[in-house]
């Protein structure tokens, strides 16, 4: 320390100059001080889809909670003499939509109906989204339906976390035997498409919500383990994992503490794009006729159901298959937005 | 390459056996007998299950069953077809449906390819939000709907396209079905042509081919195109299998002797043997379809190539 | 230079082979023996692959070691350790790494990140002591207070680097292994961190095994140096001596590559070749000869003496 | 909605187009310009019939299900064959003797008959064919039907006993038949216009062993048409005229091309192409062709009914099950869901079964039982309820997963738990065979079920449910039921028609009374025809359709 360093150097080799000073504080310019989450959030507000897609998840979550409440039905209230009515929703009504009436194309010709006006005191009757074959108020199903989906994405989502996460983050962590015994199972379980896995369950099971929830939960986590381990695969040799190890942390420590805060919202995302695909999962069960039992209802339930009236009564078939496609547009343009806001090179994953 | 590709066939197979036995296991756990017709006595039922050997102990019936579908032969339908081979009834209608699958494929893909590309070139403008949405739909709305949908306008309104399948009319026969079980391909291979190209556009690779002045077409098909369709390769496997599903419905719907009609008559008829003929079809068909995408994208794309080699010694 | 008679670490024949399928093992270290004593800095050099960054990590345990010993303040950290040694070594050894972009947890703010060893070993009595600690760390590498609550991604190259060092110094360690610690930064940097590291030395007399290829930095901050070569040692001694007598034609080949900075040398200046395959040398052939002090060089009896002749030095001391 | 005009054009060329055109590479401007197509084949006369599932086999003793037994019935002729009325008229035979006893029948066959290789049709493909059905180790799940035409031995080489050989029935030369029966049959000509019963003819069997019939080639025909298309689970299947049938010069159509449509809307869309002549209407498009000319409602011999399983807590009691028998409204149920000409079912044995010795059907001369009535059902109800000492039940309902079946399902739950208080019912949906499965191991509360008949004649209903009877899933028992059918089967009842009829009736009236099941309905079908075709019957019992005499103009 009593030396100057220059003239150490020039000691050691004379031709070598150090020019620095010891002891420097240097300040660098100061970044944007924004937590990470504010970041976050502001890169999304900035797209519009997502956005979009979250006003909407919320609206039809809100009218999930609320519709069947408000509608004065209950969903498995059949009403004689109500089956098979058109929409009809006040003052539209006085513009001549949704008025009730709807057009038979019968082979004998066409026929105007409006069972409102024939039914005993149907002048006070209101169905805003029709009735079914039974006579159960359409709109009061549909959002019982949109409970159900909504419940799905949520355990699509669960699923995803805890079984997809971990799963692939042990995997790609511990590597080697582990891995390979790891990757082989999944191979085996992902070789068997998701359709018969599911349907042989559903079969084995008896049809459910228990055993729909059962059959996302065995196979809707194998694209997440993938993505997940992959991330591990890469975070793990990083620096400040291997250093984390060169202190001395425990090996769950450094997957939970270290590794997965670095990955988790990304993943969080990714299981996003899950939840479409279970919510279709849950839509082909019903069509096939495995899906959730009677009278209780899904969107996917309820198309299959009024699918079957499609040229009949073409209005029971647009409330849930238009609820269906905004939930999915919604969900698929809300992970998009969250995607390109955290790390457009995900997509690769 | 050729050492990746012989393990990875080795892999397949033995995957495959594993698959044939968790089957065999959970087919063991399905209620019901395909001998409970109504008009069945116990005695009878019990000399038809001895028939067909269902009444030996799961371990032999199992090894029977692989040794039997080693040669082909998996065994007889109980109920769809009776005392028909069930090889038969594959052998009729997996063409079809690979056909049928096939056609989606391949129109979803190029659709989609196009659509993926119009939206990427002219990127956040009106077409490309457009493109976004319509690919979203596409992929919200299951394909049944779809299905009747065509079907009505373009086999009853227009009378343009049988509604229903006739083996004598070719591949018009497919035209609906193939379009009605495309949309979610194509929403899907938009959607990643999309990324894909902004992000190959976008690179300092396409930069340096631009500054070069490749024309615009060009630069399109003959590079960006290209690099961005070996990534859309990878997404193949998992639109096989979307097909799949698709197809249970649509061939339903328009009356194709496929073996996703099949597939449900049979779980709705216990019909042993042909759902697991066809679970093991089912899954032969994706498991090749993942080891073609891998050897394919091993082929298609040098670094992976290169890294596999490496790793191979 | 403080030699002191018992060595802080003394690494024997170590091999680290990497099974990268059922027919091909690549060995990255093949036989590395040296030693460092406390308060000494061991320059390791060689090209990349040639295997010091993973005689680094093999050290401080990050892979399991094929074959060889490792002797850290007397125990043996190269098996598998009781809690006691692993407490030892997971203490008394740190590391700083290559990519100040890579080495901090971008999800962690700076007095997290500094604190994480402390944390782990729970070597404080309360919250206000570990940030007390962590404040004064910062202190001492350079890097103000205020910045503790921020993270890595607000921080330029050099004060991620500052981060990495305080991370390590807050351990109180003996020897630090620094992996290329400087080679990612600006020339400019490198020199404030060469400096910061040379002054904790002299305060702490923290022992350093300095892994480089930049032998011009090398040959500044070390004490002694070791020479490697695809996993072999094959030259080693002071800096001095290293510097002055290069004997192995590989070191020479090295030496000769670093540029001058006065033109006048610089411009005679010819980078001798050197090609293994070609050269008609086995490493596995041959073994450690000393050549005076503690220079080493390795090679067949036949080949030292071929070298040395070249420097008029009639006289073998020894073949070990 | 299509003109008129446009679907005569089409009506006229589609099929032939079809069948023909599409053979050229020209199919294409064909189906593109329908009306050039048109002219130079309007003479074929092919009928285009939906079916609503695949055929389960081609095999008259192996098949089952009305889809089979249809298109079987349109290649292979039996000894007779079943007219508009319901009635057996002769078809191989010539002429029957009844012996005196009615123990013994001697059919004389017509000789002009062949099969579709030129051989005659024997009196030995009878036999062979009936040993054959009567084998176990043909494994033929209608084979109990030898057991009901009452042949001799009939039971003894079904359970194993004696070989098939034993059966009674002889070919004494060519075409001489003579069988010999245990008991007498009043329905037994009846019976032998049922599938099983058609003959077989060995040494082509011989020949193609498992092979038969799975393709055109391995299928035999003795009857109007032949198969000029088939594969095992085909979704079309296509008849060619059998110009070498005897009677073939009162065939009229050309062929008849079966086109498997599995959703009624794209079946009724296909109808109203012209793609197909005949379909299967289902709910609600009933709405929109009621009033259709073409539009056609057929009673069909199914009744739907739930039987309650009397070894569940609860409906062992009388009340409960009257209670809940009485509680849905089965009006609703046929009118505002099921729209298919189906009908209430206030009995079990359905209408336009079986005629009584009286001439008269059997439902004309006797009564009805548990009508709807949610008064007396609630009555009921509080009467059990005193009984059992409970003040709510809740019964799981097996259904199967069917559109109407659950739909009807879903009424009857929202009907009965508003009807009874206290009640609850939870509906378990599965497949039909799942559903059998457990309604024959006694593992559920009610199920939905319904009972086909085989034969004209009530007995094919009342037997059901005998003490310890195969198909008795509720155990329901009642000693003097037992007694009335085994009496009418082979005891002193099945000497005397009027008495048994009488006795029929008796057992009706027990079960229905004590509510040993609760009938709901019995099916109806709405079909759609084209009014240019004609000549053809629907039938309840037997043969569903035969295109012998069918015309399209």
């Amino acid at each position: 320390m009593d030396k100057p360093l220059n003239q150490i150097i020039q000691n050691k080799v004379a031709d070598f100059t150090f020019v620095g000073q010891k002891n420097i504080k240097v300040v660098d310019e100061v970044y944007e001080e924004d937590s990470y989450w504010k970041q976050l959030f502001k890169r999304i507000a900035k797209n519009k889809g997502s956005v979009f897609g979250f006003i909407m998840i919320t609206l039809i979550a809100f009218m999930a909670l609320l519709g069947p409440v408000i509608s004065g039905y209950d969903f498995d209230e059949q009403i004689a003499g109500h089956e098979s009515m058109a929409p009809r929703i006040p003052v539209l009504e006085n513009l001549g939509v949704f008025d009730g009436s709807e057009t038979l194309k019968t082979s004998t010709g066409e026929l105007v109906v409006n069972k409102y006006e024939t039914i005993e005191g149907g002048e006070e009757v209101y169905h805003w989204f029709g009735t079914d074959v039974l006579g159960r108020d359409l709109f009061t199903r549909t959002w019982i339906g949109t409970r159900i989906s909504l419940y799905i994405a949520l355990v699509a989502v669960i699923v995803d976390v805890f079984i997809g996460m971990s799963y692939g983050m042990i995997s790609g962590y511990y590597g080697g035997k582990v891995d390979n015994i790891m990757q082989r199972s999944v191979e085996v379980l992902n070789g068997i498409p998701n359709l018969v896995v599911v349907t042989l369950l559903i079969i084995v099971l008896k049809p459910g919500l228990m055993s729909i929830t059962l059959a996302i939960a065995i196979t809707g986590w194998i694209g997440m383990s993938r993505v997940s381990r992959a991330s591990m695969l890469k975070l793990k040799e990083s620096e400040y994992v291997l250093a984390a190890r060169t202190m001395g942390a425990k090996d769950i420590s450094i997957m939970y503490k270290d590794i997965l805060p670095n990955i988790f919202s990304q993943l969080l995302i990714m299981s996003m794009f899950s939840i479409p695909s279970a919510i279709f999962t849950e839509a082909f069960l019903a069509f096939v006729g495995i899906g959730i039992p009677v009278p209780m209802a899904s969107l996917g339930s309820l198309i299959s159901e009024n699918f079957k009236s499609l040229t009949t009564h073409f209005y029971m078939i647009v409330p849930p298959v238009l609820v269906l496609a905004l939930l999915m547009l919604s969900f698929n343009l809300l992970a998009d937005g969250l995607r390109d806001a955290l790390d457009p090179t995900m997509k690769e994953v | 390459m050729k050492k990746y590709i012989l393990k990875r066939i080795g892999m397949s197979v033995a995957t495959l056996l594993v698959i044939v036995l968790v089957l065999f296991i959970l087919m063991q756990l399905l209620p019901g007998s395909p001998f409970n017709d109504e008009r069945l006595s116990i005695e009878q039922q019990q000399v038809l299950m001895s028939k067909y050997g269902l009444d030996d102990s799961v371990p032999v019936q199992f090894f029977r069953y692989v040794k039997n579908m080693l040669t082909g032969d998996f065994g007889k339908s109980y109920t769809i077809s009776k005392n028909t081979d069930v090889s038969l009834l594959l052998q009729n209608r997996l063409p079809t449906s690979l056909l049928l699958g096939g056609l989606s494929i391949l129109l979803g893909s190029v659709a989609g390819l196009l659509l993926g590309v119009a939206a990427a070139l002219k990127h956040n403008s009106l077409l490309d939000s457009m493109a976004t949405f319509f690919s979203v739909i596409g992929v919200s709305i299951p394909s049944y709907v779809f299905a009747l949908g065509l079907s009505y306008l373009f086999g009853f309104q227009l009378s343009w396209l049988p509604m229903l399948y006739n083996a004598d009319d070719g591949l018009r026969a497919f035209a609906l079905p193939a379009v009605a079980l495309s949309m979610t391909v194509m929403a899907t291979v938009a959607r990643f042509t999309r990324t894909e190209m902004i992000e190959v556009l976008n690179s300092d690779y396409m930069q340096l081919v631009e500054s070069k002045g490749v024309s615009g077409i060009q630069l399109i098909f003959k590079h960006a195109l290209r690099n961005a369709s070996i990534s859309i390769i990878t997404i193949l496997g998992p639109l096989v299998v979307s097909l799949m599903t698709g197809s249970l419905v649509v061939e339903k719907i328009f009356s194709i002797p496929g073996i996703g009609q099949l597939m449900v008559q049979a779980i709705q008829s216990n019909d042993y043997n042909v759902i697991l003929a066809l679970a093991f079809v089912y899954s032969a068909l994706y498991i090749f379809v993942m080891l073609a995408v891998d050897i394919l994208y091993g082929v298609l794309d040098p670094r992976i190539r290169l890294a596999k080699e490496g790793a191979n010694g | 230079m403080q030699q002191a008679n018992e060595p802080l670490l003394e690494v024997k024949d170590l091999k680290q082979h990497f099974k990268v399928s059922r027919k091909f093992t690549v060995k990255a270290v093949d036989g590395v023996s040296f030693k460092i004593y406390p308060g000494e800095t061991y320059g390791l050099v060689g090209e990349s692959g040639s295997g010091k960054s993973t005689i680094g990590r093999s050290v401080i345990r990050l892979h399991e070691l094929t074959d060889g010993e490792v002797l850290f303040k007397g125990k043996d950290i190269s098996k598998k350790m009781n809690k006691d040694t692993e407490r030892v070594l997971r203490t008394n050894m740190q590391m700083i790494f290559q990519d100040p972009m890579a080495s901090l947890n971008p999800r962690k703010n700076v007095l997290d990140s500094v604190a994480q060893g402390l944390d782990i070993h729970g070597l404080y009595k309360n919250q206000a002591e570990r940030n007390e600690r962590v404040l004064e760390i910062l202190e001492r590498v350079g890097l103000s207070k205020e910045f503790a609550g921020r993270y890595p991604s607000q921080f330029s190259g050099g004060q991620r680097q500052r981060i990495g060092i305080a991370r390590a110094l807050i351990m109180n360690p003996d020897l630090i292994i620094a992996d290329e610690a400087i080679s990612a930064l600006d020339v400019s940097i490198q020199a404030q961190i060469v400096n910061l590291m040379k002054e904790i030395q002299e305060e702490t007399n923290v022992a350093y095994l300095f892994i480089a290829h930049d032998l011009s930095m090398v040959r500044y901050i070390s004490d002694r140096i070791g020479v490697l070569h695809l996993g072999h040692m094959i030259e080693t001694g002071t800096t001095e001596e290293i510097f002055s007598k290069p004997l192995h034609p590989y070191t020479k080949s090295l030496l000769s590559a670093i540029p001058h900075p006065n033109p006048i040398i610089e411009q005679k200046r010819t980078a001798l070749s050197y090609d293994y395959a070609t050269s008609g040398l086995d490493y596995s052939e041959g073994s450690l000869h000393n050549v005076g002090g503690t220079h080493e060089v390795l090679g067949t009896d036949e080949e030292v003496n071929n070298w040395l002749n070249k420097y008029s030095m009639k006289e073998v001391i020894g073949v070990r | 909605m299509k003109k008129l005009n446009k679907k005569y054009l089409w009506l006229s060329g589609l099929a032939s187009v079809l069948l023909l055109g599409a053979c050229s590479s020209e199919s294409t401007d064909e189906v593109e310009e329908p009306v050039e197509a048109e002219g130079s084949e309007t003479d074929e006369q092919v009928l285009n019939v939906q079916l609503d599932v695949e055929v389960a086999s081609m095999d008259p003793q192996i098949a089952t299900d009305g889809t089979s037994f249809e298109v079987i019935a349109n290649i292979i002729e039996g000894l007779y064959q079943t007219d508009s009325d319901g009635k057996a008229i002769p078809a191989l035979v010539e002429s029957a003797e009844k012996g005196e006893d009615g123990l013994s029948y001697t059919f004389k066959l017509r000789e002009d008959a062949t099969w579709s290789n030129g051989d005659p049709v024997t009196a030995n493909d009878f036999v062979y064919a009936w040993r054959r059905l009567a084998d176990p180790d043909t494994g033929s799940e209608y084979s109990y039907i030898m057991g009901i035409a009452g042949l001799v031995n009939a039971n003894e080489v079904l359970d194993g006993e004696k070989a098939p050989e034993e059966l009674g029935v002889q070919a004494t030369d060519d075409y001489t038949l003579e069988v010999q029966l245990a008991n007498p049959v009043p329905y037994f000509e009846s019976l032998m216009s049922f599938i099983p019963f058609f003959p077989m003819n060995e040494d082509f069997m011989d020949e193609v062993g498992d092979s038969y019939g799975t393709s055109p080639d391995t299928l035999l025909s003795n009857g109007a048409f032949t198969v000029s298309s088939y594969e095992p689970a085909a979704t079309s299947i296509e008849l060619d005229k059998n110009e070498d049938y005897f009677d073939a010069d009162n065939v009229v159509l050309d062929g008849v091309d079966y086109q498997v449509i599995k959703d009624s809307q794209q079946a009724m869309l296909s109808y109203q192409n012209g793609e197909v002549d005949v379909v299967t209407l289902a709910g609600e498009q009933v709405d929109l062709f009621k009033d259709d000319p073409e539009f056609v409602n057929v009673q069909a011999g199914y009744l739907w009914y739930i039987s309650p399983n009397t070894l569940v807590e609860g409906l062992e009691n009388e009340n409960l099950r009257k209670a809940l028998a009485t509680s849905f409204d089965k009006q609703q149920i046929t009118d505002t869901i099921l729209k298919d000409g189906s009908v209430p079912a206030d009995y079990i044995i359905p209408d336009g079964l079986a005629v009584g010795p009286d001439g008269k059907d059997f439902r004309e001369t006797s009564d009805t039982y548990l009508e709807f009535d949610p008064e007396a059902a609630k009555e009921s109800l509080e009467a059990a309820k005193a009984e059992l000492g409970k003040d709510t039940f809740t019964f799981g309902l097996v259904v199967e997963d069917t559109e109407s079946a659950i739909n009807v399902s879903q009424v009857l739950k929202s009907q009965i738990e508003s009807n009874l208080d206290g009640v609850t019912i939870e509906i378990e949906q599965m497949p039909k065979k799942t559903r059998l499965e457990l309604m024959k191991q006694g593992d559920y509360d009610l199920g939905l079920t319904r009972w086909g008949p085989d034969y004209a004649d009530p007995m094919t209903y009342a037997d059901l449910w005998v003490t310890d009877g195969n198909n008795n899933d509720g155990s329901w028992s009642n000693a003097e039921y037992d007694e009335l059918i085994a009496s009418s089967i082979n005891g002193e009842l099945s000497l005397d028609n009027e008495a048994r009829w009488e006795a029929l009736k008796e057992t009706e009236s027990i079960l229905m009374n004590e509510a040993g099941v609760l009938p709901v309905y019995q099916k109806g079908n709405a079909v759609m025809m084209q009014d240019n075709v004609s000549g053809f019957d629907f039938h309840a019992v037997g043969l569903p359709r035969v295109y012998k005499f069918a015309v399209k103009e």
